[in-house]
């Protein structure tokens, strides 16, 4: 579904991605971890377009998408929520989700948008905050807006930035529960994740990058058991 | 609502019966017609979050290019081209300052101002730095035909700016507006939206600074593309209340009302009292005038 | 009883017949320095003009802004809310410019106390109501013309002229370089930036020309900072010459405007009879003397103005007008009388380039210094910077 | 070659005045995070009172430097006080307006108690030069020059050296949650405020030296002074004195070099400004 081929993106002296190769089959939800500054979130602001590769391409459902804008990338299918959440906060949530479903897909109209947006505000249980402007939101609230406004573009593949970053636990899982049910409901994921215990629970199979490298590749406790994994979470004092 | 009231208003001023404030009435109206056109085209720009500093010159432009075409094309063939010079000029300016955003933006669009007074002021054909005698509008022919195409070009700003006020569009702008990356990844085509408004919003600049033209006279770089004309399309949205249609045109009314009515009652240092109004109105009315109608929470 | 009635109605009768009362709107920019001291002007040669008894005028003062946009409706407010036949205004060019629509169509007699520029005399060429007191753009080159003329008798032979690049400076540069190349000078002309206050890049540049004048046509705000500068440069020119409408404030006090020559309409040093009794008259209304021009122009258009309706007897416009042409009278600049213009293309052009003289900074005051027959020292050339 | 030694010299002395007027802006728009359109106003302040206290008591303006400086301290602070902490949260268009309410309350202020005549002050050294191997300075631009790079440095040093100075880059750089060594926030804020408004006094009373007071004498160097903030990177002061000498030299050379550049002088400054904008907006994608 999505095909990666030696991605690289460097700032300045410092190497941000490598040579990534990397494939997401339809319908998996893939884990993305790493200790901080391997690259993860760089990765994601390159398959969403906020950054351009310095070499490598991208191929989303056999188009290439290498030097397409963001906007772009969102029409065909590829969503993102961000990791720290950025609601437009002048607008109600209501508004805010208006954002994503009348511009996710072109020639959306306002009826249609509406009822994207009914649907997304049930699924995500905001509908007693519809009207409440986005600054004044909690931090889960937030998150789940985060998460709303990227469904509202009707992705086909949803990439997550740390969603569950600063979540109590009982919080999280019912975030769990949430990614579960939009994969079931046909989408695609790929997360980033500090947690582990989230990462064992959801992920499919996990990427594991390093140094802007991707070190391995695989089944949780296959990658998890791996050397060079474990060598590059404990061997070095970060 | 408001805004249908202005216009109804301005429509039947001429024959209302004002008794011998009529002329000054109707002069200093048809002015502030026009500070209230240009604060709605500032607004409508920065609805995409672009703070300019350049609208002076989008009506220098205007000002300039309806007064040399006049003679050859007629009163609104010849607008219709100030317009359009300076949504071309705009389109340019916009297309570099696409990546700028907040004070960077702001002083690049200083920056173009002052460039294109200068180019004015040294060109040949526009009369440089003596002026432009300009012709009325019509020719003459109708005594209030500059009043009525203030009036004209105030129903379109408040119409655009009301239309873009809902739909798509509002959206679009306030997205564009309130996190340019995010409404990125959110589908947002922010190029586009940028530029379109910054099109809309010169093109309008430009009528306006055309129908002063036309009323006025006489233009010279230093008046057309004046600092002074930016900065008051910026006071007055403000003053009135950001990102609304009745905000700035309000605002630009009770602005050059104010500013009149100071000057014949105080006279000299009138503009001490007019600052310390401006203060106090940010003091004591953060949301501008509008503020005032609307109690309701943060509307975008 | 009553034949008193039938006394006193006579009376009283005699009197308004004998009392000419006019409205006149003042439509100036009271916020700026030459404007100010206009307004002061008017004020008091219409409170002379009253002290006569014949003519009682009363004075509608309106503020111009400065700008067209607040010069139009004032003024249409002066004609149709306070009903004024006759304006007293029109002191920066462009503004002036703006009025000639408004005035045309409302028609008063327009008593024009600045606006030099020929664009404003070409905008008025056909108003008939039309009197202009200040000489216009080519009086005044044609005054510093003659002043050039006596300077290359003297030896001057190189002229660098800095001007500003607004519409004040840059409307006569052409002539001005012509007839500057005709008298035998070469001419090196540079544009500025008025109030930028920076000049040693400029006159670095003029370095290499080394003129004999250094002829700077700018600002009040321009003067220190030239002054300086020429100095600071090293440019030595035999004479500093500027042509600002106005000079700052204690200029003269500082020593870096010794030397420095100027020309200007008047001077409260001038010598002849009116001009010393507008000096007493303003030192006791206002407590001080002024050095700007534009305060006796401005007592001057009152007084003549006084003077014509005296003679006509009436309020009515165009009779005041008639008697206006026909003045003839004393006023701190010399003669005052009207005839059209050099270009022909307006009636009634009150002062030419013989009001203009030219002063020289000496010793803390300023002198004037050409004409001959009107200097009070002689030019101290070349000068020291 | 002596042309080109000249006309750098002539663009560096240029540039103390820029970045003098430019370094209190910096400061408050760099710690307070407020674009004061009355900066003009305060450095007017300062050059009416130099002006008039060489004219009441033939004051020297040097001597009148510090005493501006501490009473535009007291103007910042009463300012900081009144009118920008009740706006602090404010939307940053509405801090600009409320500034340019303040900077046209005191323009017309002091036109309505001095006057819109231009005044000058007279001290002896004011055409004073320097001459030195063919090349001249002006005594008082080259006294400005060092000045602002005095003053700059000055504060360069406060903020990385000193532990108030640390505290009030602390709070620059997040303006939200400072609770940093006990040390208020407000205080910090009235502190780099007042300090910006006594800069401008300090360039105030050089302007008098150099160019005149008058009511409107803070404005044309005010907005150069914006535009070079601006390109210096807002809340960079190291960026202050190069920006101002690049865009003073660029200045020089047009002038000198340039048949009638003089005229091409302010466009020519806009445009340096708006390339470099524009370029290293794009540069950075």
């Amino acid at each position: 579904m999505l095909r990666v081929e030696g991605l690289s993106k460097r700032f300045g002296g410092i190497v941000a991605a490598y040579g990534v190769n990397l494939e997401v089959h339809p319908g998996e939800i893939l884990g993305v971890i790493g200790p901080n500054g391997a690259g993860k979130s760089t990765l994601l602001n390159l398959l969403s377009g906020l950054l351009r590769p310095d070499a490598g391409r991208i191929e989303f459902l056999g188009e290439e998408i290498t030097q397409a804008p963001p906007e772009v990338r969102t029409w065909k299918g590829l969503g993102r929520a961000f990791q720290i959440v950025q609601p437009f906060p002048e607008m109600s949530v209501w508004e805010n989700l208006m954002v994503g479903a009348l511009y996710g897909k072109p020639g959306t109209g306002l009826k249609q948008a509406q009822r994207v947006v009914e649907e997304v505000i049930a699924l995500t249980g905001l509908a007693p905050k519809a009207q409440t402007p986005a600054g004044e939101l909690t931090l889960l609230e937030d998150k789940r807006l985060e998460l709303a406004r990227a469904l509202a573009t009707r992705p086909k593949l949803l990439l997550l930035d740390e969603v569950m970053a600063g979540l109590r636990p009982a919080e999280a899982l019912e975030a769990v529960e949430l990614i579960r049910r939009i994969r079931a409901s046909g989408v695609t994921v790929v997360f980033i994740e500090h947690l582990m215990p989230v990462v064992q629970a959801l992920a499919d199979r996990v990427v594991v990058m390093d140094y802007g490298q991707v070190i391995a590749l695989g089944h949780y406790d296959e990658v998890a058991a791996n050397p060079r994994v474990r060598e590059a979470y404990l061997g070095r004092a970060r | 609502m408001i805004a249908a009231a202005i216009l109804l208003l301005a429509l039947l001023l001429p024959s209302l019966p004002l008794g011998e404030w009529r002329a000054f009435l109707l002069d200093t109206a048809q002015f502030a017609f026009l500070t209230s056109a240009l604060a709605l085209a500032w607004d409508l720009l920065a609805r995409s979050g672009q703070l300019s500093l350049a609208h002076g010159a989008f009506f220098g432009l205007g000002a300039y290019a309806a007064a040399l075409s006049a003679p050859a094309l007629g009163t609104l063939p010849a607008l219709l081209a100030g317009g359009l010079v300076a949504a071309l000029a705009s389109f340019l300016l916009g297309l570099a300052t696409l990546r700028l955003h907040g004070m960077y933006f702001a002083i690049a669009t200083l920056a173009f101002s002052e460039v294109m007074r200068t180019l004015v002021l040294k060109a040949q054909f526009t009369g440089g730095s003596i002026g432009l005698p300009v012709q009325p509008a019509f020719s003459g022919a109708f005594p209030l035909g500059s009043y009525y195409l203030a009036v004209a070009v105030l129903a379109l700003s408040a119409g655009v700016s009301l239309l873009l006020s809902r739909g798509r569009w509002h959206y679009a702008m306030a997205a564009t507006r309130q996190g340019e990356a995010v409404a990125r990844v959110l589908g947002v085509p922010v190029v586009r939206v940028k530029l379109l408004t910054f099109g809309l919003s010169a093109f309008l600049g430009g009528l306006v600074g055309g129908v002063y033209a036309m009323k006025t006279l006489f233009l010279s770089p230093y008046d057309a593309f004046g600092l002074g004309r930016a900065v008051e399309a910026l006071v007055v949205p403000i003053f009135g209340g950001l990102y609304t249609t009745s905000g700035p045109l309000l605002g630009g009314l009770i602005i050059v009302g104010l500013e009149t009515w100071l000057r014949l009652r105080i006279g000299e240092g009138y503009l001490v009292i007019y600052g310390l109004v401006l203060i106090l109105a940010i003091l004591f009315l953060p949301r501008g005038l509008v503020g005032l109608f609307r109690k309701g929470v943060g509307r975008a | 009883m009553k034949k008193l009635w039938v006394v006193l109605v006579t009376l009283l009768a005699g009197l308004s017949l004998a009392q000419t009362t006019l409205r006149v709107g003042v439509l100036l920019p009271i916020s700026t320095v030459a404007g100010k001291a206009a307004l002061n002007g008017v004020q008091l040669g219409a409170e002379q003009v009253n002290a006569s008894g014949k003519v009682r005028m009363e004075l509608v003062v309106v503020d111009d802004g400065n700008a067209p946009a607040t010069a139009v409706p004032a003024l249409t407010k002066l004609m149709t809310v306070d009903r004024v036949d006759i304006v007293i205004g029109g002191l920066a060019s462009g503004v002036t410019f703006a009025l000639s629509g408004p005035v045309k169509q409302y028609q008063p007699l327009f008593l024009c106390i600045g606006a030099a520029s020929s664009v404003v005399e070409q905008a008025f060429s056909d108003y008939g109501r039309f009197f202009h007191y200040h000489p216009w753009d080519y009086h005044n080159v044609a005054a510093a013309l003659e002043f050039f003329k006596y300077l290359y008798d003297n030896g001057a032979r190189r002229v660098a002229i800095l001007y500003e690049d607004g519409p004040f400076g840059s409307a006569g540069i052409q002539t001005y370089r012509q007839q500057l190349e005709r008298q035998g000078y070469t001419v090196q002309a540079e544009p500025f930036k008025s109030g930028s206050g920076s000049f040693t890049a400029i006159l670095t540049r003029l370095k290499a020309f080394r003129p004999d004048i250094l002829y700077w046509i700018g600002y009040d705000v321009d003067a220190l900072p030239i002054a300086a500068q020429t100095r600071q440069v090293g440019l030595e020119p035999k004479l500093i010459y500027g042509a600002p409408p106005a000079w700052p404030v204690g200029f003269e006090k500082n020593s870096l405007s010794n030397d420095i020559a100027g020309m200007t309409a008047w001077l409260p040093s001038v010598a002849n009879a009116e001009s010393r009794r507008f000096v007493t008259l303003y030192r006791r209304k206002f407590g001080e003397v002024t050095d700007e021009y534009m305060a006796p122009m401005g007592y001057v258009i009152a007084l003549s103005l006084g003077r014509a309706a005296e003679a006509a007897g009436s309020s009515d416009k165009d009779r005041i007008a008639a008697e206006l042409a026909k003045v003839q009278m004393d006023t701190p600049f010399g003669p005052l009388s009207f005839k059209p213009s050099d270009t022909g293309r307006t009636r009634y052009q009150g002062f030419n380039q013989s009001i203009w003289l030219q002063f020289q900074y000496l010793e803390g005051s300023r002198r004037p210094v050409f004409p001959p027959n009107r200097a009070a020292r002689p030019l101290r050339f070349p000068g020291n910077y | 070659m002596e042309l080109l030694l000249q006309t750098l010299i002539n663009g560096v002395l240029a540039a103390g005045i820029y970045a003098l007027v430019a370094s209190g802006l910096a400061l408050a728009v760099g710690v307070v995070g407020i674009v004061n359109f009355a900066h003009g106003e305060f450095t007017m302040l300062g050059a009416f009172i130099a002006y008039l206290l060489f004219v009441g008591s033939g004051l020297d303006p040097l001597v009148s430097l510090g005493l501006a400086a501490l009473v535009l301290f007291l103007v910042g602070s009463l300012t900081y006080y009144g009118l920008i902490r009740p706006v602090l949260g404010a939307p940053e268009l509405n801090q600009m307006l409320l500034t340019f309410g303040l900077s046209v309350a005191l323009q017309n202020l002091a036109l309505l108690l001095f006057g819109a005549n231009t005044r000058v002050v007279s001290p002896p050294y004011q055409g004073s030069t320097i001459h030195l191997l063919g090349l001249s300075f002006g005594v008082v631009p080259f006294a400005s020059f060092v000045l602002s790079v005095v003053l700059l440095g000055g504060l360069y040093w406060f903020l990385g050296r000193t532990r108030l100075g640390l505290a009030v880059r602390a709070v620059a750089q997040n303006r939200l949650a400072p609770g940093l060594l006990g040390i208020e926030k407000e205080r910090i804020y009235l502190l780099a405020f007042g300090l910006s408004a006594a800069l401008a006094g300090v360039a105030g009373v050089m302007l008098s030296v150099i160019l005149y007071a008058s009511p409107t004498v803070g404005f044309a160097y005010t907005l150069k002074a914006f535009a070079i903030i601006v390109m210096a990177g807002l809340g960079n002061l190291g960026g202050v004195v190069p920006a101002a000498v690049a865009l003073a030299l660029a200045e020089a050379l047009v002038s000198t070099y340039l048949p009638g550049g003089g005229g091409w002088v302010e466009a020519v400054f806009f445009l340096v400004i708006f390339a470099t904008l524009t370029w290293r907006s794009w540069r950075a994608a």
